[in-house]
């Protein structure tokens, strides 16, 4: 299991594969990795979007997304899981999140990253901040739940 | 009581600041420390609040040395 | 949209990679990306394998992949899907099917890519068959449901 | 009528041939396509059947120049 924040712009394709070259535990023994990716887009709510900032909380984050990884350690047998923030200046097309979860069934992969997922959008201390077209910059408010 | 106190996003702008540090008796709450640190300023409705790094409410109880968090929604993902 | 049956072994992540970098339509405007992999295991069962063989009905293969990738357009605001599966003799650590579709949103990904999937192994002509460590052969007889 | 006959995986080895073809007044459905091509054995229960590449019931009707094809329950993914 490896959580990572990361300042800098990730590669998600890349850090999976190195994820998965370098677990132990992995090679022959799993059959199902689900992946989830959250880009970021050049609008939002109708508006064009230039970049956005994403603030953290350092320590905290770690400490929450490490507890989420436990809960769904604790629901469903995974064999690895990979979890990958960006935080700071980013760009339209570039990598916001990257939950990663190789399991032995599909079944468990797919509910164990889109729980993990879920609960990093409603627990994870992170806030966006966009900077539009017109470089007004506002504060996102709540994200929405993507079981709806 | 010595407590660490910490803002984010748009509550630590709003605020002005990112850290209070207070030395303070009587604090015995979550709410007591917004209310020791933002004695002119109601606490915005949605914002949630961490004791050392850990989700809580507002009634929780606060000891020496503990950092309390304020912050909105969080946005992430 | 992009269907691929694939007689040599890929390699998922560049899969994705080459799709997601020619597909005009994505650049800037997709949020969310829900990407399944399944790959060969070196057991089954309680026993070792070797490796198997993955026997299809080309033509019908397409036809039913495209068929189920239509109905996934119905359901779901899907702004790309890319379907590779492997035929031929594969190994173990192989990967054997990708499914990845971008969206605008998480929810729409994750349902969109698992309904793809179920419906590949229910529908998608494909046999498999191992060899075990005993050189001994068999036929898998049934695909489980992986909503279960 | 002239009607292609596929079989695969474990069904293909089991009658010993991935293919037939028919030549045969008589055919009216997908259950006539088999016992006409064989006619010693029973379909065993849980196969699956197409007519031109789409799945169909064995009482489905077929049509001069159609592609019937019998296999196991598919095993992909």
């Amino acid at each position: 299991m490896h959580i990572k924040i990361c300042a800098e712009v990730f590669d998600p394709w890349q850090e999976i594969q190195l994820h998965q070259h370098s677990a132990q535990n992995l090679a022959g023994k799993f059959g199902a990795t689900s992946v989830f990716i959250g880009t970021m887009r050049d609008f939002n709510g109708g508006d064009d979007v230039k970049g956005m900032t994403l603030e953290h909380y350092p320590g905290m984050t770690e400490k929450q997304l490490g507890k989420i990884v436990a809960e769904a350690l604790q629901q469903w047998p995974i064999i690895n899981a990979l979890v990958v923030h960006r935080v700071g200046d980013i760009l339209p097309n570039e990598p916001i999140v990257l939950v990663a979860v190789w399991t032995s069934h599909r079944g468990d992969a797919f509910d164990a990253s889109r729980y993990i997922m879920e609960a990093l959008k409603s627990r994870a201390p992170f806030w966006k901040k966009e900077r539009l077209q017109s470089q007004a910059e506002r504060w996102l408010v709540k994200n929405t739940d993507g079981y709806l | 009581m010595s407590i660490k106190v910490r803002y984010f996003a748009s509550l630590k702008e709003s605020i002005g600041r990112s850290e209070d540090y207070l030395e303070f008796a009587g604090i015995a709450t979550v709410a007591d420390v917004w209310g020791c640190a933002n004695p002119n300023k109601a606490l915005p409705d949605n914002s949630l609040a961490a004791v050392n790094m850990d989700y809580v409410e507002l009634n929780s109880a606060v000891k020496d040395g503990d950092e309390v968090a304020f912050f909105p929604p969080v946005t992430g993902g």
